[in-house]
């Protein structure tokens, strides 16, 4: 139990930390919001006026405190290209992001299981040679690229979808998760070729364990070695990369947001930092900051469910 | 004792594909140095949205200018700036680890929390927060790219040093007085090089995307500073139905450039090529 | 029970030194036969090769070893699998890793059960629970549920004995069973043997390199030297009177005797 | 007896765990260790994996920190042999730059002189010069641990720690490294701390021995002392296990 308890009291002071840095980082921005709001007529006085009225000039904890209470009551302050209300700006885009990073993420599971374990039963055959020739090829190809190359060849040419009307959740569920099946598959090629090789690498590396040696004397065949034994020891180092991979699905998903025109969180976080609208960016790194950790540790618990060895340190 | 043959040995496809690969583009990067087909910027009207083949052997783009030679210097750019973010990275990321990891003790543990946090965040979303606050361009690139992968350096060297640390070769030279940075640089470098280079072929991998990444998204190489892959890519997108060919050859520029590196860390990491196989184990049942 | 005729191994990769060249062996059933040799002399490629775990893509084996009037070695795989773990049992040198990390000590050890006979789970737990009793497991329910780096070198060793025995093979073929123990426990280990093959008469092939371990088990040794038995006879005969020069030589090695010197 | 070459004086080693949030847990390893190496003596420590020797032959050369107690080195530089031949030679160089390297850091001797002292110092451990210019990874287990031995004595120490130095190898290379290490002795008048966990290669080659269990030294004799009658328990039930 003492262990769990551990494990929560790091986990609410990692957020605490990473909120300060969040917040800090976007302290230190040379220029001030308030010229660029006021535009040309910036008159000093102006300019000192909406500072106060903004509540820039109190001293940086006092400013820390208010942010973070507001944030965790769901303000997130005012956008300033939009000049409305952040969480308003975020609402529906959340869903879009999300939906997009979890159905990649389920790609790329059921693309690199089956095709893991089938590559190390037939590990150094001609079939496994040329897989992973071509997983190589794969893992190397950006994203971005392979939605273009979706975007061409499927949209443009075999017209499984028109590339650039996003389909609504609201008006046709249906058609919203069909638009997303090629953005999520351009995130999840990559990611799951690389699922594979490790996959792959980490049983072949088993097959040369000397349990796996008891086990053949036993009477297994070679299939039941591998489900019953081999796979679980293999997961251990998979598990590890799966929670890595589904963080950079998320930076994936920035990416291809643009490719597809997807208006989800990614895109807004392009359209601001180029806009310089920082509180937007400055919540959106908030958020995905915390999904990172939660990820984390989420994956640092499973360990304990894996592997027993872990729970007994 | 017969000297080992390496002959018989499977040759090491990986290494070797990867060295033939990166050598063609690193060739072809350093001939557009000093001259390429056409003069990447100049704009000629007449020649707009040629398909690839006769004088432009990849076409031109919707301004006419020769996708070719666009796509050498594209490809100088990214690797230059991949090249300085990795020397960055790997020297600043050697020296930390090799420290942290030979010395261990409180400092140790205190990098080794950095490294991991830092690590834990996709490198591309770091960056796109620190350019929100740097501002793009050319040198911003490289050096965000390059103190982002100090710390994934920095945890590979670390871990090999601590390795190598618990070694009897390595408790035998403090016996015989050899001083600790002999020790570091003489002694274990030269047996953790291959684990080196392979990180460091995968720093380029990951650089190289990187800022073919940012580039894309716009916040990367400026239009006017250079011509970068990514943003050729970016502005090549809207003109698929006119000259697809831009886009394509932009994107397997980027691609052929990653899987040369891939391939090299690929071959270096798992079975360098002077390394002998080590003893296969009889043990699967046929 | 077993006959090993003439049985030739040779490798065509990098290490021809662990070649096996024609050698005969012959074992009634109840017999103890230790295989000595050092590392190299391919005392282990034959027990392997025997047990059937040598993957013959690397290696080339001719000759014959016939196990209750079958060839074992040109029988196919799933033939073969009925005789692993049912009428051979293998025991394997280091504990620590012999053992699947992730499994419960119980299940490996029901698993030769599970893979041979289909029988209740209840009937399988109490086999298990009666093996692990006889090669002196500590309270076996408990230990049932533990995993394998819960347990002591020793008892790991005994996990693997029960994993073996669960079925009462003919044969048990031993790989250098005590050498990663300490000395202490080793005698427990090899007093463990002798139990099971006085008591249940099973047979014992032992493969060690230290002639010590294998002159408390084995009635009948067969020296290997590069690929050949160079001697086999009764134990004692051979220490009291060892013919091959190589012989000599290993048991000077061993001897208590104290070493004159200045 | 000559004067020690070492003296021990209630020693005690910990090592020191990460515990839990990070508050470290000090476990005992060595406890209040008490022994001295005559000149010219061959002193033998036995005792089960686990029992603390290597932890001891650390700390008396100083690479392990956590001690309290006396350790009295009388002669300079005292060097060990390691066990496993393949990870006590740095792998990455020629048999040559490594039995070189402790004339390097000690910076007496001219290049030539020493490359002179190392090919005589190879053909004293029974290594012909032309495995100067070889990898270890090349050399057999019984070759690499005379290159081990030739490191270990070209800086002239009087004072060697042979921790299991021949475990790792077989029964009859045993016999050649144990008979080398002997000859060394008579002929550079070296003393040696020499631990195994084999009662019978500790038999044949010390003069007095020290049984040691769970860090502590229970017995210590002269051989014959020991061997015959063996006065704590746990000695007996070790002395029975290696008789033949």
């Amino acid at each position: 139990m003492r262990y769990i308890l551990k494990k929560i009291g790091i986990f609410v002071l990692t957020i605490f930390a990473i909120s300060i840095l969040v917040f800090l980082a976007f302290q230190i921005i040379p220029g001030d919001p308030t010229t660029r709001m006021l535009g040309t007529q910036a008159t000093p006085e102006k300019i000192a006026a909406l500072r106060a009225q903004l509540g820039l000039d109190r001293p940086v904890l006092v400013r820390y405190f208010d942010w973070l209470g507001n944030f965790l009551r769901g303000n997130y302050g005012e956008s300033y290209s939009y000049n409305m209300p952040v969480h308003e700006l975020l609402s529906g885009k959340l869903r879009i992001t999300a939906s997009l990073t979890l159905l990649s993420f389920l790609m790329v599971l059921l693309i690199s299981f089956p095709l893991g374990i089938l590559l190390a039963r037939f590990a150094h055959s001609w079939f496994d040679r040329v897989m992973m020739v071509l997983n190589q090829i794969v893992m190397s190809i950006p994203s971005f690229f392979t939605g273009i190359l979706f975007t061409y060849v499927f949209g443009l040419i075999l017209k499984f979808f028109t590339p650039t009307n996003f389909v609504e959740y609201a008006d046709d569920h249906a058609g919203f998760w069909a638009y997303l099946v090629f953005p999520a598959l351009s995130i999840a090629l990559p990611k799951a070729a690389m699922v594979i090789k490790l996959l792959r690498g980490s049983m072949v590396r088993e097959l040369s364990e000397d349990y796996v040696r008891t086990a053949y004397s036993r009477g297994n065949s070679r299939w039941q070695v591998l489900k019953g034994h081999v796979m679980r020891n293999a997961m251990v180092p998979v598990v590890t990369f799966l929670a890595v991979t589904l963080v950079d699905i998320i930076a994936g998903s920035i990416i291809i947001e643009q490719v597809f025109n997807i208006p989800g969180m990614g895109r807004l976080l392009m359209t601001s930092i180029n806009g310089r609208d920082l509180p937007v960016v400055q919540t959106i790194i908030m958020i995905i900051a915390l999904v990172v950790i939660t990820v984390n540790y989420i994956a640092d618990i499973s360990y304990k469910y894996i592997d027993p060895r872990i729970r007994f340190r | 004792m017969k000297k080992l043959k390496n002959s018989h040995r499977a040759p090491n496809y990986n290494l070797i594909w990867g060295c033939v690969i990166t050598s063609i583009m690193v060739l072809m990067i350093v001939v557009s140095f000093f001259w390429t087909p056409f003069n990447p910027d100049a704009m000629s009207y007449a020649e707009k949205d040629l398909a690839p083949g006769g004088a432009h052997l990849l076409g031109t783009d919707n301004f006419g200018r020769d996708i070719f030679s666009r796509v050498m210097e594209g490809a100088g750019t990214t690797l230059s700036i991949a090249f300085c973010a990795v020397a960055i990275g790997a020297s600043f990321g050697t020296v930390i680890g090799g420290l942290t990891g030979y010395f261990g003790g409180a400092w140790d543990e205190f990098i080794m929390r950095i490294n991991d946090a830092v690590t834990a965040f996709p490198s591309i979303l770091l960056a796109l927060v620190i350019v929100t606050i740097t501002g793009s361009g050319r040198t911003n690139i490289i050096f965000i790219l390059g103190i982002l992968f100090i710390p994934s350096f920095a945890r590979v060297v670390r871990g090999e040093f601590a390795k190598q640390r618990q070694m009897d070769y390595v408790k035998n030279a403090k016996l015989m007085g050899v001083k600790p940075g002999r020790i570091m640089f003489v002694h274990i470098l030269p047996n953790i090089a291959p684990v080196l280079l392979s990180a460091v072929a995968i720093g380029f991998n990951n650089a190289v995307l990187a800022e073919a990444s940012m580039s894309y998204l716009g916040v990367g190489v400026s239009q006017t500073e250079a011509v970068s892959l990514g943003r050729m890519l970016l502005d090549s997108q809207a003109y698929w139905m006119t000259s697809p060919w831009q886009a394509l050859s932009a994107g397997c520029a980027i691609s052929i450039l990653i899987l040369g590196f891939a391939l090299i860390s690929e071959g270096l990491g798992t079975r360098p090529m002077w390394r002998p196989t080590t003893k296969r184990r009889r043990k699967q049942h046929a | 029970m077993l006959d090993v005729k003439n049985l030739t191994v040779t490798f065509n990769d990098d290490h021809p030194a662990e070649a096996v060249r024609g050698i005969n062996l012959h074992m009634e059933d109840g017999e103890t036969l230790g295989l000595v040799g050092e590392s190299g002399s391919g005392k282990t490629v034959t027990a392997m090769t025997i047990a059937g775990l040598l993957a013959n893509d690397s290696a080339e084996i001719n000759g014959e070893v016939i196990f209750d009037g079958r060839d074992l070695l040109h029988c196919s795989c799933s033939e073969m699998r009925l005789v692993q773990g049912k009428d051979i049992g293998v025991i394997f040198q280091e504990p620590m890793t012999s053992l699947d990390p992730l499994m419960r000590i119980g299940h490996q050890i029901e698993e030769t059960v599970r893979l041979h006979f289909k029988l209740k789970p209840e009937e399988r737990r109490s086999m298990a629970l009666e093996v692990m009793r006889l090669v002196g497991l500590p309270e076996p329910d408990l230990t049932y549920k533990k995993y394998p780096h819960q347990l002591s070198g020793g008892q790991r060793q005994r996990a693997m004995i029960a994993a073996a025995f669960i079925n009462h093979p003919k044969l048990l073929i031993l790989d250098e069973p005590t050498t990663a123990l300490d000395v202490t426990v080793q005698a427990q280990i090899l007093d463990v043997f002798r139990r099971l093959n006085e008591k249940c008469g099973v047979s014992l092939l032992f493969i060690s390199h230290d002639l010590r371990v294998v002159r408390r088990v084995c009635k009948k040794v067969a020296v290997m030297y590069n690929g050949e038995i160079v001697e086999y006879g009764d134990t004692e005969d051979i220490f009291t009177n060892p013919q091959h020069e190589y012989t000599k030589q290993l048991i000077a090695a061993v001897s208590a005797g104290r070493r004159t010197h200045v | 007896m000559s004067e020690p070459v070492l003296e021990v004086k209630n020693l005690n080693a910990y090592y020191y765990g990460n515990g839990v949030l990070g508050k470290k847990l000090k476990k005992q390893v060595l406890y209040d260790i008490n022994f001295e190496v005559q000149e010219g003596e061959v002193l033998g420590l036995v005792g089960e994996s686990g029992c603390g020797k290597s932890t001891l032959a650390k700390t008396i050369l100083g690479l392990h920190a956590d001690y309290d107690g006396e350790i009295i080195h009388h002669t300079n530089r005292p060097q060990m042999v390691f066990q496993d031949p393949k990870g006590s030679l740095n792998p990455a160089k020629t048999v040559g730059w490594i039995v070189e390297e402790p004339l390097r850091a000690y910076g007496k001797y001219s290049p030539e002189e020493r490359r002179k002292r190392v090919i005589d110092m190879l053909e004293r451990v029974g290594l012909s010069a032309k495995y100067a210019e070889r990898k270890p990874r090349e050399l057999s287990g019984g070759q690499r641990q005379r290159v081990g031995i030739a490191v270990a004595l070209i800086q002239r120490p009087k004072f060697i720690i042979a921790d299991e130095p021949v475990s790792a190898l077989d029964v009859t290379i045993q016999a050649q490294i144990l008979e080398l290490l002997l000859e060394l002795r008579r002929d550079l008048d070296l003393s040696y701390l020499f631990i195994s966990h084999d009662l019978n290669v500790i038999r044949q080659i010390s003069d007095r021995v020290m049984v040691m269990n769970e860090g502590r030294i229970i017995e210590q004799d002269t051989t014959e002392e020991i061997f015959t009658s063996p006065k704590t328990e746990y000695a007996k039930t070790l002395i029975d296990a290696s008789l033949l």
